[in-house]
């Protein structure tokens, strides 16, 4: 169902022309019957629970004692009458008619002790609860509008004083920049700028590349020294680079499980072999 | 608030006398349209100052006077007091009048807030169409609070600021009738008896046959 | 103001009491966008009432408040009251580094004082703009010291007690020697002779090289 207006002319289910329309093409026809349906503003109910509230008001009595029985004849008949009207109405009123239908017949059978589930008091005691709740939020809601509102009855200052931002700059500098700032310009020939000079360093993925293809061959445990590069022994600076890197490698190696290390004691040499498989 | 903000400040001088205060608090409210917190208040007074205090001073100072010291929720505004609302009504901005779906949806809100879609639905025993629930955000009337701790954790919905400020309500708790309400049992939600029309009266679950019988209602 | 605003109209009910009409105005005032005139007010207000006593006597309940009833022109509105005017200016206060211009040319101030412009440049190899010691002179951390007793008379820039103040020294010959910063490890630059061409490095460039560097580590 995409299209459910409350009023929606309904199309005539027997094709049954009267003769005064003999003659008349079928969609002329058509649209003279469309002509001929009453429309009557059902959608002046806010769904059923409204309409059964207004209907409830006809009985003239607090809706604490209002009939239910009364109450679901007098929706019956509404809808009865829409239907004669031809008018077709959105399902769950159609739904409510239903229901209604059902729970007039258990209110007037006499009680079955063995059904299980509520009693139809209790069925009709919760509709009489409903409307009357509704018919509480419909006060209130009208009670609210009905108080002072802003901009109608109160009101606030009409010339609002705009607040000013202002930006204020807090010039920050220390006594560290201060210093620097003239170190560095004390020693400007011998400043230069900071460069990392790689020529005497190894850094950590050369070694884990060198390690990676060596380790294959290292079955048994092998001194860490055994990994660095040649050319890398003899000058203390490159050998103090290339065990740092080789050994951050080896750590790295360990952790992803490829190889394990070994150190018999502090500062003894540390010796790595594969992973036995 | 924190202690901080009321802890003195050696650094600071010291905070000026309550009058002092109340000036200020009274100079600051009357520049804005908006309500503010104590917490605004406080940030934009000198350090050390007590909001609080310069409050209740003021709105005593104002008590009957044509412009009014209000609570709104946690602000505070000044108004004009409500019965000289006849001066002004030139300036009065026509609002869209609200649909009947719209008051009720609201109304439902306030006295029943934090609610769900489906309870708001139970109540009016009809669908909510979005149109009418995004009208009351759209006005800052409403807005979505936390998520029900229930199956499928659907929205709820509860009243602002904004809201309270428009109907001159110091808190939701003041709301019109609340307690007689309240004592006639018509707040709370009392579980729909079995067997009732399935669909109609809250046994649609949650936002999913919400949205289904919302298509269906569209125009309200 | 007419005769016929003031006439007693046998139509209209008497005109309410003095307090009350100084409520309408103060309600009136409020609620408007605009200053609004005697005359506006007057007809707002019901007939029979004197805007001009409701007007004294509001201006005066205002007297000393946080907000006053001020004339504006012919017209009325009410205004926060001059001295509160602070406020109404929420200050951010935004914290930026000095710039490296003006860190090293306040560096020399302090390190040379009292030293001429002419000597800063040399010292940094750079022009130093009119704006860098404007901005040093408005932090007051450098001031115009006296003339220097050589041809052309140049002025001298000296430091600030501000200066000293903002750094924490309680004179400038407290500021540490270069023997101090290289031992305390603030050179950064490697000593000379580590196999680096001269010339190649910190020759010439002044401001670029040094802000290339310098890119590196801060956001200036």
């Amino acid at each position: 169902m995409t299209k459910v207006p409350y009023l929606t002319p309904v199309p005539d289910p027997a094709p049954d022309p009267a003769p005064h329309l003999l003659g008349l093409g079928p969609q002329a026809v058509a649209e003279r019957r469309a002509e001929e349906v009453l429309v009557v503003d059902v959608s002046g109910f806010e769904g059923p629970l409204d309409l059964l509230l207004t209907l409830s008001r006809t009985q003239k009595v607090d809706l604490m004692q209002v009939s239910v029985l009364e109450l679901a004849d007098q929706y019956l008949a509404f809808v009865d009458e829409a239907r004669a009207l031809r008018i077709e109405l959105a399902a769950d009123y159609l739904v409510m008619a239903a229901w209604l239908a059902y729970l007039k017949s258990r209110l007037l059978l006499p009680p079955d002790p063995e059904a299980e589930g509520p009693s139809a008091e209790e069925m009709a005691a919760h509709l009489a609860f409903q409307l009357e709740r509704l018919n509480a939020m419909r006060e209130a809601a009208a009670r609210l509008m009905a108080r002072d509102r802003l901009g109608q009855d109160r009101f606030a200052r009409g010339a609002p004083e705009t607040v000013a931002r202002q930006r204020q700059v807090a010039w920050q500098a220390g006594l560290i920049d201060l210093m620097r700032a003239y170190a560095r310009l004390r020693t400007r020939d011998e400043f230069r700028p900071y460069a990392f000079d790689r020529r005497d360093v190894l850094t950590m993925e050369q070694a884990l590349d060198r390690v990676r293809g060596l380790i294959g061959y290292a079955g048994d445990w092998t001194a860490l020294s055994a990994f660095l590069p040649e050319g890398w022994e003899a000058d203390p600076q490159r050998r103090r680079s290339a065990t740092a890197a080789t050994f951050a490698a080896t750590l790295e190696l360990a952790r992803q499980g490829a190889v394990e290390i070994s150190q018999a004691g502090t500062f003894a040499p540390i010796t790595i072999r594969r992973r036995p498989e | 608030m924190s202690q901080d903000d009321t802890a003195p400040d050696p650094q600071h001088f010291p905070p000026p006398p309550l009058p002092e205060q109340e000036r200020m608090v009274e100079a600051i409210l009357f520049a804005s349209a908006e309500p503010m917190s104590q917490r605004e208040i406080a940030a934009r007074l000198p350090a050390g100052c007590d909001p609080a205090e310069a409050l209740r001073a003021l709105r005593a100072r104002y008590e009957g006077r044509g412009v009014q010291l209000a609570r709104v929720g946690d602000a505070w505004a000044f108004r004009t007091a409500a019965d000289l609302g006849f001066l002004m009504q030139e300036s009065v901005v026509e609002s869209r009048r609200l649909s009947r779906a719209a008051t009720e949806t609201l109304a439902i809100i306030a006295y029943h807030q934090p609610v769900t879609r489906a309870e708001i639905e139970e109540i009016r025993g009809v669908a909510v169409s979005r149109g009418t629930l995004d009208q009351l955000i759209e006005l800052d009337w409403v807005r979505i609070g936390r998520r029900r701790q229930t199956p499928g954790r659907p929205v709820t919905f509860v009243v602002t600021e904004a809201f309270l400020d428009h109907f001159g309500l110091e808190s939701a708790r003041d709301l019109p009738g609340l307690a007689e309400l309240r004592a006639a049992g018509l707040l709370e939600s009392r579980p729909p008896g079995e067997g009732l029309a399935p669909g109609l009266f809250g046994e649609a679950d949650g936002e999913d046959a919400g949205a289904m019988a919302e298509d269906l209602f569209e125009d309200e």
